[in-house]
């Protein structure tokens, strides 16, 4: 039914490449969320699946038919579009209706559907508003309804969330997964929300410069990622890399050493450059490092700024005698890391602190190559994420 | 702020007894730029309220003014001759002209869009090998001076012209004979209004319709020509006012009687003697004719305009 | 889900060619769907103005025949127009203009230019005006909008008629105002004069058309970019300049050219208004010839008009050919 | 195939005017007690007004074999191009002898000869004949102390040196009459046809030699537009413009009696200041004697409208072949029968009663038209005639001396080039003489290329 | 320089008050941002300070200048559109810098701002591109650099960063309030995004149905919102809320009792109708509750939905026979609480489980008024928040 597959498709402008030898593979009733920096080929990507665009090269087959150029309306899908674009003469209903209208269902038909859409997305006292009266959350949400309304077998959904509050974007979230499983319908997501990727998608599918990074669920992006692109993108904020090289018996970063055994990771040998991987939350003050299995050795530091969140602090601190960074001036990554600690925690800027990472969650990666060479420098029993879905990479 | 206002205040008092009026609305404009730009407004309106409707109110002049007193005719009309707009009903039918001048040029209009909304569509949104050649071929129509049509085209409305044994359809002193050279000629202008118009909506709004399921045409229909309607409001009103008082072929495709189509010119031009020119007749007849079609013309429009941005929403 | 296509499915059912046709359409190329498209309009154009263009092409390849029944005489090439081009027809076969240029078709050419030039100009500024004016909102807007319309409105022969009699000598006041201002108390009969008199008929008339093409061009620019120019501290001029005028540009440039190319065709008003001896303009030259019965050279006459206005179409396009809606 | 005529056999669709057409009852009437068959009816279709127009019209009409109209009104001044084509057809072979002989032997001869071919056959028959003539205010030009009715003007016109000093006289006594003399002098067909003619013919002057000549052979005729008779009668409409101060004027006449305005002025916008009372004299055709003699109380001058023949610059004695004397330029509308008509038969007979005397008595009643032939105007139910029974003496004088205009197939081509020089004459532009040499070469020329 | 002031401003329309009654009191050089939920008027609100819509009723002034009814170009603000708003018809240069060429800049300082700003922004290589050649993000890119690169007093951004990706967007956080110092500017700032709210601003203005709920520094709104709406609206996910009826020692709840002396605070007495809310950081498993130094007594509970986010795990829990909840079901509030915990912790759905809430964050809120009564139970001696910013909300 929903099936989507990419097999080498590009879409080449005069002087980009917006989509470069994409391949996916969407099964039937998949969430699949496209993740990357802003320009990578995100929308492209939908467009050719929309058959808004046609592929330079490459073919698309919607449940098993090839549809590389049919026209969109016979693809079965429906999309919400990144700029919202509702037709401007047409009050909330008729926009909300336009699809179904033209299919000629029957009026009450309609009338129920749009009811039911409008609740979705809560705009059930605005169906007559013309679009220009609207705020720009209200506007997204029309567009969603617009979407959602069709009930078709694929939707193509282009940041989808992004003008609405975090309320009502975890409500809409919510209601995007039950009409998921509803329907069961395959759903193919651009968000630039972490959270959004994370807890909503089967698989999240990684792009940087038109160019396919990762396809996997999203744990095993976050806690497996392919290579430094991966790493540095997922996960908010994110990752802190540090850039090293390989001795004896670990790795020497500028500041300070991680020691492992070098042999113990296929193609890794001394004088490597190699570049060192970890994420905030698995940067602890000594004084917390009780639960820590594996903790490095401790890391002579100096907090600098904080960042409170509410639920919990970033701190940036410095291991070398680099300069201020934070906000100020370009970080030098090597002598900076980033640590969240509770939002209880009673810490001050520029204090001396001893920091250790967790050994379990260091991730290795080939400087020159960016891939990536081991996740986790000691392994305890316990599987890796609660109730991760079925994980199944490409990799 | 409270200080310039006491400054304010005093300078006012003191001039108070030596501006006049008008000093004193220049200095309020000074001070408030948009009350001289509402003026700077009026004052422009006026001027072209003045300057296109001088000539109109001349030939109401003209008009009201009896046939022999049209001498040395300056700003009021020499007797008042209000019957005259009897008097042209009297001697013709001009109702009869007028009402063929409406559907000759309501039939065109409706050709026109129809054919220029799908040219439009596809020069001003599509891409192809020819493109640019066959607009300049479209365009190229207009260069030609409108008798350079006639002789073909008289033989070809008069059956004059064989074509495997077939000869043309005899047209003359027909709708058909009138509406498709019009249709013809005002075609380019139509096309090339609506190819800049629809060139202009935005991809993602068709983009989003076909999408929701319409065909390529359907999207035309639905949101680029709802969405470019005062670009179609206005090449509808100009092809149809042009239509209305062509003078080329209205004249010289039927012979003149209102039984054979004979348009509003035919009608006008019914108050001219061989030497006679009855002035006055020719004035107020035109006037008839073109008055309520301008104010239609102007209610139209709106309702043109509102009428396209509905119609994409109903059945 | 399934819903959507059981009604797919039904609507197929219903009108399985209609449908079909549909399908054909929808997955035709680019080129081809254009071309389809296309074909009605070229379809009409080709039988009623690409068909008598040939034809009357063909009819300037021939000598005129005054006397025998046949409208054309014997194929000549292309002798009608070398004899036109260089003069050779000035004396014996078209009309003598009044104003005193040795040569008929160069003052055509002449008239043709200055009208054109004057009437075009002054009109895109008058009509650039009252769009803004009616693109505004004010009380009686719709009454201003049918004061501006009724010249367009008003037939060419009422038109000419108007002007005629205004400056008529002892009929209308024009001829007296003339007088006053120092100029000729006979302001027809003067090729100059008469010339300005049409350009100003012409104005009042055809303003309009700008008018209208450049208020629907206005209307069409989204309103939220003057917010963002407003609050990037545009005046009242900048942001006409910046915003309005290039964005209606396209929209101008169609009516520029057309009014261009008409008013390089002006006959009727001129017939009217002064009679084509005394201001000839190209087109007066196709059609006296057309009516003293020299088919084959008034078609010469025609072909050359237009190729004439084809080069000044050609400048115009080349010259906006980088501003958008062009070809 | 059908070709849009009426299927009613017994109907004759006649292409003519509206005056035709308003008054298509009762010259259907008039048809049928001339004693045409009381089955054959008409429809009339009234052409465009303006005589240029409806010339192409004809054209096209004829052009593409239309079997409709069945009759046609041809204008005098271009039939014979039609005929030349054979666009007409021939009713010297076709029409009742008896018919014929009455329009070739009691017709005006100058509006007979504008309906026939060059080797003499007939084609079309005059239906009523125009005259140029001069209209004046009697009442004023007798308070100046004229005579009119003693000197006859109204049959033996006057000199236009005396002319001159009448209409100054005239203007000298009312200083509120701005204007003295209008006419037509606009550049356009009317001059060259009508006013030039006429001014030019008066003073013994022609186009090609004599009057014979002005429907001759083309290129087989002398061209005498430089020609000292034409000179002069410029001079002297120069005087009248411009004052004999002036430039190429004539000193002995009095000069300054007529407007610069008649340089643009057609015959409507010549007549509007004298049935406004504000000029003297006016030259113009016989509608305008239909206004202008309307009685006072519907705003014309009634009684006091004087009408005679165009003055004369010489004697018709001192010059010779028919030329100087009063003369008056020829208008007039002839009926013709459409080649393609399949109806030949009953248009023939509608000619036929065209050319009884009570139509043609008829139709002067009726519309005005005065009837083409001289025996007629002196009737006594043409001096019955409301107004124009007035002048009938006049208008046979004006029949008598009418000049066809030279109409041919370059006609139009020689028309333009006239009325452009004699304009440019006449404003000051050019001198006569050379206007005229100029003007004498290029008709020349013209005759020569489509010789 | 910069202040903007906002007295008694309402903006109605036909039948929607879109502001009401707003005071805001914005001091020079502050950076503020405006939240609340899609369609509460805080684009409506930056329009009446830009000039673009006039207030039904109330005063604007800006640098104490009243400038209600002033144009747009007198006020000396540049603002960021929340529908971007690019001019289709100029290039990536000429839309950056339209404001200074209309005031006549030289080009060489013209080049020289373009170039920083789209640095900035990160378009250095697009300056040419015109606006439909670009994806979404890169829109939005240029309509900031169009704003910065003016630097007036004021700035006003509506959701300048909807469209960006995670990493561009802490970015371009930083960039932001790098301006913001450099420039001295005053920066209003509408966004949807929580972190955004919580790390630039110096105080944010929180607005349901077009009115003011809390104007205060942001770790205020987050430890002690004012009433129910700013509660639920501020954090996310949202605070825990559960209904109860006061008694003689505290609030009993459907499912348990939260013990207190209802004499500590004013105004409550018994069987008043009290709202209680906890954050989801402040409950714990008993077993992780040793670093509490007020727990609540145990509550017994069931583990429901787990929504693994990464860096931490969000965990729905269910406090009594209420049916099943997390995404499937509108849940019932009282029976349901949120919890997060950490991603290492073994914890599955379905099971039985103990916890405790933090009486030190507990929030007490009157449900007839919504108005908060209490935040805290009890008090430690520690200072709220480590590097609270001046803390002086408005109430
Ligand atoms: N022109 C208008 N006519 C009628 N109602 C309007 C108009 N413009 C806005 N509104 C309404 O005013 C309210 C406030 O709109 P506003 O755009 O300020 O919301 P917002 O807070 O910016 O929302 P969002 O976060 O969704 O952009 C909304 O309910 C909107 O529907
Ligand atoms: N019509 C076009 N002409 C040239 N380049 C284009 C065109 N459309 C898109 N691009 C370029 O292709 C690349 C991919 O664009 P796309 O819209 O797919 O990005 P995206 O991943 O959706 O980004 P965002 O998250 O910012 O929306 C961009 O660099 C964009 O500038
Ligand atoms: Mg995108
Ligand atoms: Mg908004």
């Amino acid at each position: 039914m929903g099936e989507v597959n990419l097999e080498h498709v590009s879409k080449r402008y005069e002087d980009v490449t917006a989509v470069d030898d994409m391949n996916l593979d969407i099964k039937d009733g998949e969430f699949v969320t496209l993740v990357g920096p802003s320009g990578c080929g995100k929308s492209t990507t939908l467009e050719t699946i929309a058959g808004l665009t046609i592929p330079t090269d490459g073919t698309i087959s919607i449940a098993d038919r090839e549809v590389t150029t049919l026209p969109p309306k016979d693809r079965g899908i429906a999309m919400v579009f990144q700029n919202i674009a509702l037709f401007p003469h047409m009050d909330v209903y008729d926009n909300i209706s336009f699809g179904l209208r033209l299919r000629n269902y029957d009026k009450d038909e309609v009338d129920r559907r749009v009811e039911r859409a409008a609740e979705i997305v809560q705009l059930e006292g605005m169906l007559d508003r013309m679009p220009d009266e609207m705020s720009g959350g209200q506007r997204q949400r029309v567009a969603i309804a617009r979407a959602i309304v069709r009930e078709p077998d694929v939707f193509l959904m282009d940041e989808p969330l992004a003008n609405l509050d975090a309320k009502l974007r975890v409500h809409m979230r919510t209601e995007l997964q039950r009409l998921h499983k509803e329907l069961d319908a395959t759903i193919i997501y651009v968000t630039h929300d972490q959270a959004e990727a994370m807890t909503m998608s089967d698989r999240v599918a990684v792009i940087n410069q038109g160019e396919l990074q990762q396809f996997a669920p999203p744990l095993d992006c976050y806690n497996e990622p392919r290579n430094l692109f991966v790493a540095g993108f997922i996960g908010s904020p994110s990752m802190n890399l540090v850039e090293g090289v390989v001795d004896s018996n670990g790795l020497q970063t500028p500041d300070y050493h991680i020691e492992f055994d070098a042999g113990q990771f296929d193609g890794v040998s001394v004088d490597d450059r190699i570049t060192m991987g970890v994420r905030p939350e698995d940067v602890y003050l000594v004084e917390d490092a009780e639960s820590v299995a594996h903790p490095t050795s401790q890391i002579d530091a100096r907090t600098d700024v904080l960042e409170p969140m509410g639920d919990e602090i970033f701190v940036y601190i410095l291991t070398g005698e680099g300069e201020t960074v934070g906000m100020d001036a370009e970080a030098d990554d090597a002598h900076q890391l980033l640590m969240s600690v509770d939002p209880d925690k009673d810490i001050d800027t520029d204090k001396d602190v001893q920091i250790v990472l967790d050994r379990e969650r260091i991730h290795l990666f080939d400087t020159d190559t960016g891939n990536a060479i081991a996740h986790g420098l000691e392994f305890t029993s316990v599987e890796p994420g609660p109730t991760s879905t079925e994980a199944e990479g490409d990799d | 702020m409270a200080e310039a206002e006491q400054t304010q205040t005093d300078g006012r008092q003191q001039a108070e007894t030596t501006r006049g009026p008008f000093q004193r609305w220049v200095q309020g404009s000074i001070q408030n730029p948009e009350r001289t730009y509402q003026a700077m407004f009026y004052v422009v309106t006026l001027f072209f309220l003045f300057t296109t409707l001088f000539p109109f109110y001349w030939l109401l002049v003209l008009a009201l003014t009896p046939r022999e007193a049209i001498v040395n005719v300056w700003f009021l009309p020499k007797g008042f001759n209000p019957g005259v707009f009897i008097e042209i009903f009297e001697q013709l039918p001009f109702h009869l002209f007028m009402f063929n001048s409406f559907v000759l040029a309501l039939i065109t209009t409706a050709i026109v869009l129809v054919l220029a909304s799908l040219a439009g569509y596809v020069f001003g949104r599509l891409s192809f090998p020819g493109r640019g050649v066959l607009m300049l071929l479209i365009l190229a129509i207009s260069y030609f001076p409108p008798a350079a049509f006639l002789l073909p085209l008289f033989r070809l409305f008069t059956g004059n012209v064989e074509l495997f044994g077939v000869s043309s359809p005899m047209l003359y002193n027909t709708p058909g004979a009138m509406v498709l050279p019009f249709s013809a000629l005002f075609m380019p202008l139509s096309i090339f209004i609506l190819t800049t118009f629809y060139g202009q909506i935005p991809d993602g709004l068709e983009d989003a319709a076909r999408i929701e399921g319409t065909t390529r045409l359907g999207a035309l229909v639905r949101v680029i020509i709802p969405l470019s309607a005062p670009g179609v409001a206005t090449a509808g009103v100009l092809t149809f006012i042009s239509v209305y008082n062509e003078f080329f072929f209205s004249f010289l495709m039927t012979n003149g009687e209102v039984q054979n189509w004979a348009p509003l010119l035919w009608g006008i031009l019914g108050y001219q003697g061989q030497y006679a020119e009855f002035y006055n007749l020719m004035a107020a007849a035109s006037i008839v004719g073109v008055l309520p079609i301008a104010i239609l013309v102007v209610i139209a429009q709106e309702k043109i305009v509102s009428g396209l941005t509905a119609g994409a929403l109903k059945e | 889900m399934s819903t959507e296509q059981t009604t797919e499915k039904r609507q197929q059912g219903k009108s399985g060619a209609y449908a079909g046709a549909v399908r054909w359409i929808e997955n035709l190329s680019e080129t081809q769907f254009a071309y389809l498209l296309l074909t009605p309009a070229l379809l009409l154009l080709a039988v009623i103005a690409f068909w008598p263009l040939l034809s009357t092409f063909e009819m300037s390849l021939r000598a005129d025949s005054l006397r025998g029944a046949s409208q054309v005489g014997e194929f000549v090439g292309l002798q009608n127009y070398t004899d036109l081009l260089t003069g050779k027809l000035d004396t014996v076969a078209l009309p003598q203009p009044f104003i005193d240029f040795s040569q008929p078709f160069k003052s055509a050419l002449i008239v043709t230019f200055i009208f054109t030039i004057a009437s075009v100009l002054i009109e895109t500024i008058i009509g650039f005006g009252q769009a803004l004016v009616l693109d505004q909102d004010f009380r009686g807007r719709r009454w201003v909008r049918v004061a501006i319309i009724i010249p367009w409105a008003v037939p060419i022969v009422i038109q000419g008629m108007i002007f005629y009699l205004m400056f008529q000598p002892g009929i209308g006041f024009g001829a007296n105002l003339t007088e006053m201002v120092g100029l000729t108390s006979t302001p027809l009969a003067n090729s100059s004069s008469a010339l300005g008199i049409i350009v100003l008929a012409d104005i009042w008339k055809t303003t309009a058309f700008m008018a209208l093409l450049i208020l629907a061009g206005l209307q069409s620019i989204d309103r939220s970019l003057y917010d963002v120019a407003k609050v990037a501290g545009a005046s009242k001029w900048q942001q006409f300049k910046m915003i309005t005028l290039p964005l209606v540009l396209p929209t101008v440039l169609v009516a520029l050219l057309f009014r261009t190319i008409a008013a390089m065709r002006v006959y009727g008003l001129i017939e009217t208004v002064s009679g084509c001896t005394t201001v000839p303009s190209l087109s007066c030259l196709v059609v006296t010839t057309f009516s003293t019965r020299r088919y084959g050279t008034a078609a010469a006459v025609a072909f050359v008009t237009a190729a004439i206005i084809g080069i000044v179409v050609s400048i115009y396009i080349v010259k906006f050919r980088d501003s958008q809606g062009g070809f | 195939i059908s070709r849009g005529q009426s299927s009613n056999p017994n109907v004759v669709q006649w292409a003519a005017d509206d005056d035709v057409r308003t008054n298509k009852d009762a010259i259907e009437n008039a048809l049928h007690e001339a004693g045409l068959d009381d089955n054959i009816r008409l429809e009339v279709l009234a052409g465009n007004e303006q005589t240029g127009a409806r010339q192409s019209q004809y054209q096209r009409w004829l052009s593409a074999n239309l079997e409709e109209p069945d009759l046609l009104l041809v204008d005098s001044g271009w039939a014979i191009p039609f005929i030349e084509r054979r666009q007409l057809l021939n009713l010297s072979e076709n029409m009742a002898s008896e018919a014929l002989n009455k329009v070739n032997n009691d017709y005006f001869q100058g509006s007979v000869i504008t309906g026939k071919s060059s080797d003499g056959d007939l084609y079309a028959i005059p239906l009523f004949s125009d005259f140029g003539t001069i209209q004046y205010r009697k009442d004023l030009v007798r308070q100046s102390g004229f005579n009119p009715d003693q000197e006859n003007w109204a049959t033996e016109g006057i000199s236009w040196k005396k002319f001159s000093r009448v209409t100054k006289k005239v203007l000298q006594d009312n200083q509120n009459i701005d204007y003295g003399f209008t006419f037509q002098a606009s550049a356009y067909e009317g001059l060259s046809c009508c006013d030039f003619n006429e001014f030019m013919t008066s003073w013994g002057g022609t186009y090609f030699g004599s009057v014979e000549n002005l429907l001759g052979q083309v290129g087989n005729r002398p061209v005498t537009l430089d020609s000292q008779n034409v000179i002069d009668s410029i001079k002297m409409i120069r005087t009248f413009i411009h004052g004999n101060d002036a430039p190429n004027t004539l000193n002995d006449f009095e000069g300054g009696i007529a407007p610069r305005a008649v340089l643009s002025w057609i015959e409507e916008t010549s007549r509007a200041p004298f049935s406004n009372g504000n000029a003297v004299m006016h030259r113009n055709w016989p509608y305008s004697i239909n206004i202008n003699g309307a009685p006072k109380s519907e705003g014309g001058f009634g009684e006091d409208l004087g009408v005679m023949p165009i003055p004369y610059g010489v004697k018709s004695g001192q010059a010779g072949q028919g030329l100087g004397g009063v003369a008056s330029a020829l208008g007039g509308w002839n009926v013709a029968i459409n080649p393609n008509t399949r109806k030949k038969d009953k248009a023939l007979q509608v000619l036929e009663a065209m050319t009884s005397e009570s139509f043609k008595l008829k139709l002067f009643e009726l519309i005005g038209w005065i009837p083409p032939e001289p025996g007629l105007l002196e009737t006594q139910r043409a001096s019955n005639v409301p107004i124009m029974g007035r002048y009938v003496d006049t208008l046979k004088v004006a029949g008598q001396n009418a000049l066809p205009r030279p109409v041919s197939v370059v006609w139009p081509q020689e028309s333009g080039k006239i009325y452009q020089s004699v304009f440019a004459a006449y404003a000051g532009q050019e001198s006569p003489q050379q206007a005229m040499s100029t003007l004498n070469s290029q008709i020349t020329e013209i005759e020569e290329y489509n010789e």
